[in-house]
């Protein structure tokens, strides 16, 4: 089985927050330990990407923001008929759902490295690509035909809410200073990065046992929506790979991140680009639901998925 | 000593509206703001501020009845409904 | 403005009774309450919040006279004898 | 419930003087204090807590009408010209 | 001399208090530090324990309690009839000497690396074993015949406050992950340890210095008990260590293990279960002059006792 | 060109703070940074000190001290009588100038590893030893013939001021315990270093943002002083340490030395000493103007310098 040791740390932090320990993560060392991950994640993707003709990839990367536009014009239309809801909640649930979680897509990368499988590098750079356009429809699908939109507002959240800033802003240090410059900051950035992802995931699990609750009050619609809802983007996202060729890892790396709700990003841009949808509901559809769903059943079932794909799409 | 006598408005809401409401408060014409941390619960449920997006301020302005007022005016108007917010004002003697 | 009269009760009392606290409030029937992290000196000596066991909450609770009292009341029974504690109520108009 | 009408004394000033002004407190016969960290803007400026050098702290005293009209007085005398302060006083009820 | 350089921090500490610099550590970093030294620790005992079959320590493990459990019952006496403490202190205080400090733990471990000497690795599962004895015995002394004790709470209290459930989290995902699953943790968690506990010491001299002052007010007798009571305790531990075949290392830890006093979890739970008890007492005793007296002079000492008994004992 | 990828963080926190990104780092992650980086660079002057003869260093280091004695006294009458600042402004802003940053030491120490140059590594010692006669002599500018000095909580802000004391702590621990001693520690202090001070500069980089605008309020003097007076300072240190015999990597850090301002101990000490100072003004000039100026140009400048005269002056 694909097991990775470090979601055992988001177990720990779940039963922490159930049986009430006096457990906390101190605000600033969760706010540290994000600053940390987005970064690194940055500064690698930055780092992979400087290995590739920028030009060569334009095409793929077309192709690829243009799938995952879909998930939020597919997931809207279930919300809001499907599972009656309210327009605004329906349409920033789906923009949570269409942007994407760089925890969860840390941990498949994890993965990779645990199976030995390569993939391709530059996916990382979805991780910022994915967010604007997932964000920008969720606005439109709230608004449409009503009301004035808070544009500036909410591009200015987009481009400069840390996450993307940061993922931005690491990945473009990494591209300039290149395999050789970024050497010195491997020991902080790299080598510890898994160890800190463990912290980080300790500190989610906290989080997300508070969801949980949170996500029972809405019934069971929202929770299997959750749970379908990945599976079907992992499905968008494995063929994509496939049809562009990708290997192995790089496939499953592409159904994650399609799979992935975003769960930091979003929230912080939904709360002042649609203020009146409950952000208790797409918080915990998305973190306490889908996240661990993903990190426990999702990430296997997608790395089976592709390989499946190659193993008979050959 | 010369004290007097002024309106202290206490505001408690979300972490995330903080560079908002400053930017309402200055251009009603606040002198100055006291800005603290905090956490609680209300109307809108918990904000334990065990995460970034979770937490809630509370800001305090001094300033005279009728500034008070108009912030309270203009930040229910715009926030009230979709926000956590509560709004207080007391009397205090200002010392300096 | 419309506004409404009530009271504002604020606790101060050591960091290690913050869910017993909230507990009780909720408990009592408060709506809603707002706590922040402090530290400080009294009869109990100094709390200095340099680490965790040693530091305090401000925990404020806006409601009517009635339902202060009862929350002072139970706290007073049930934990001023062995853990730092201070309560104070002052007269608030509620803005929203 | 017995209550006892006292002064509520609030300071806010700059986090580089916290020692200063708690030796000053404690001097002129506080029985205790209460101190938040916080930040602000005033006459002399921002004050974003950003960074150490950069917080303000929020200081409460509970005493009666002299005691904090002593303390306001000294830290008027001491402080108020080249440091970031701000005072102000209220009535409360204490309850313990 | 078994002399080892991460002290040197505690002293930096104390001194920084002393002098009153404005050097202070964010609550937010003194609870970081602490939650990485518990899982590291638990970590690491999760690991070792994978290496034994568990069977065969049950013996062990059974008379490693007993023994510990005489602690707290031994120091109760002294505390309330030579010391003429009032019941809920001397109960109080004979449960924080009857716990364990994780961070002398970890200062002994560290100087057996040092001294490059083995020992029985699952030993720090001791660390979550003798706490919950000692603070049940406490409890059970402050309350014998009078009034009711808040059972469910202190239980909560030992079982899900932070410190035994970070090192229990931390062991079983250590032992569930093994030596292979933990590697890509390695750099976080095992590399940097010792770099952490010293900051986590300069941090725990700037805390003794102001509890050194609490105990002063108190008199002589309970700073001689301070100093006596560990190596009463560390004697037992040398014993036993020896009966049961340890190692040098083993023995020495086990003495060691008795020897500290809890100043982090015990205060906790005491707090909670006996409120009555002053906590300026027990803290100043066992943060104020037990810790300092055991990195100092305790460790040297116990472990030329551990090295004494093998020797003539042989 | 001496390009120091680092640098690249500071203009990533500059731009978050022009750009209103929310980007924050935590007053606590701040502190920590900041200790972690005084304790290191403490820790490694230490071990550089222990490699040499304390008493052959002293003729050295006091011509050092008393070359950066002129510092302020070269800065004042200009600020004063140029600029026609109040006293003590102009003795406060002095004492910045005269005092280092260490942060500025700590890029040009890591540009010489990048281009694999030797230096007197005791040199360290001296963010020790200047800082103290440049705010001693800013007080007694400001004071000078008018009112009372408080030398009393000055001399405790200078000595037991955090950064000095953790400093100065870090290189008796450094020097007590040895490269050997040390060793185990090298995971989290050495390693590290470059990774931490990337995430400080980025910190740097958002405090610096909102300094700059406080600059822009007093005009085009103080700014032309913040560029011009640190490239007078790191002429006289070249100077002093080719007339010393140093080595290029030494003279260079010389220079750097003496052209950096202090934006961490001198505010501290100057607000408590020298109050009606406007800290904006100092700061402002410190960390907005000097401070970027020394990372992205003063810091190749003062290199090429220090080859320059090692070359010519053969
Ligand atoms: N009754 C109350 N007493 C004190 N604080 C309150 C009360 N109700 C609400 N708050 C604070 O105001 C915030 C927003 O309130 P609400 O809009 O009711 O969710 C809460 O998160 C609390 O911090
Ligand atoms: N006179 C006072 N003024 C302001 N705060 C106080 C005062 N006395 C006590 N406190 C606060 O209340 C807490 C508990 O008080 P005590 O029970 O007297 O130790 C202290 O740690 C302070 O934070
Ligand atoms: N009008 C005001 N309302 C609330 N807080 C204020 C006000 N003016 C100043 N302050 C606070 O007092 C501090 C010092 O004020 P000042 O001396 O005016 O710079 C500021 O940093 C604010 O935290
Ligand atoms: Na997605
Ligand atoms: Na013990
Ligand atoms: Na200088």
């Amino acid at each position: 089985m694909s097991f990775e040791p470090v979601v055992l740390f988001f177990l720990l932090g779940v039963l922490a927050g159930l049986l009430r320990s006096d457990l906390k993560i101190p605000g600033a060392i969760y706010e540290a330990l994000s600053i940390y991950i987005l970064l690194a994640i940055g500064l690698k993707g930055g780092v992979e990407l400087a290995k590739y003709p920028l030009g060569e990839l334009v095409g793929d990367g077309i192709v690829i923001v243009l799938v995952g536009a879909l998930i939020p014009l597919l997931a809207f239309p279930i919300l809001r008929y499907l599972g009656r809801m309210s327009r605004p909640d329906a349409a920033s649930i789906a923009a949570h759902y269409g942007s994407v979680s760089v925890v969860t897509f840390s941990v498949a990368i994890t993965l990779l490295g645990h199976e030995m499988l390569d993939y391709e590098g530059y996916l990382i750079v979805f991780l910022v690509l994915l967010e604007m356009p997932a964000l920008v429809i969720g606005v439109i699908l709230a608004r449409y035909g009503r009301g004035e939109v808070r544009w500036a507002k909410l591009l200015h959240e987009v481009f400069f809410g840390k996450s993307i800033y940061l993922l931005a802003g690491g990945l473009v240090i990494g591209y300039v200073a290149g395999p050789v410059g970024i050497k010195p900051l491997d020991h902080l950035f790299f080598d510890l990065f898994k160890g800190v992802l463990a912290l980080f995931l300790l500190e989610m699990g906290l989080v997300a046992s508070s969801r949980i609750a949170a996500l029972r009050e809405y019934g069971a619609f929202l929770a299997g929506f959750a749970v379908v809802m990945p599976l079907i983007s992992a499905s968008l996202g494995t063929l994509t790979g496939w049809f562009l060729g990708f290997s192995v890892g790089g496939t499953f790396l592409l159904a994650t991140l399609f799979a992935s709700a975003s769960y930091i990003a979003a929230p912080a841009a939904m709360r002042i680009a649609v203020p009146e949808a409950n952000p208790a509901l797409s918080i915990g559809a998305s973190l306490g639901m889908t996240f661990p769903f993903n990190i426990f059943l999702g990430i296997p079932i997608y790395l089976w998925m592709a390989r499946f794909i190659h193993a008979s799409g050959g | 000593m010369a004290t007097q006598s002024m309106v202290l408005l206490t505001i408690l809401s979300e972490a995330v509206l903080e560079d908002t409401l400053i930017d309402e408060i200055t251009e009603l014409g606040a002198t100055g703001y006291t800005i603290t941390d905090a956490r609680g619960r209300g109307a809108h449920g918990l904000r334990s501020g065990k995460w970034s997006a979770s937490g809630n301020i509370r800001i305090e302005v001094i300033g005279d009845e009728d500034l008070c007022q108009r912030i309270a005016q203009r930040l229910k108007e715009n926030y009230d409904r979709d926000y956590g917010l509560l709004m207080f004002t007391s009397r205090v003697d200002l010392l300096n």
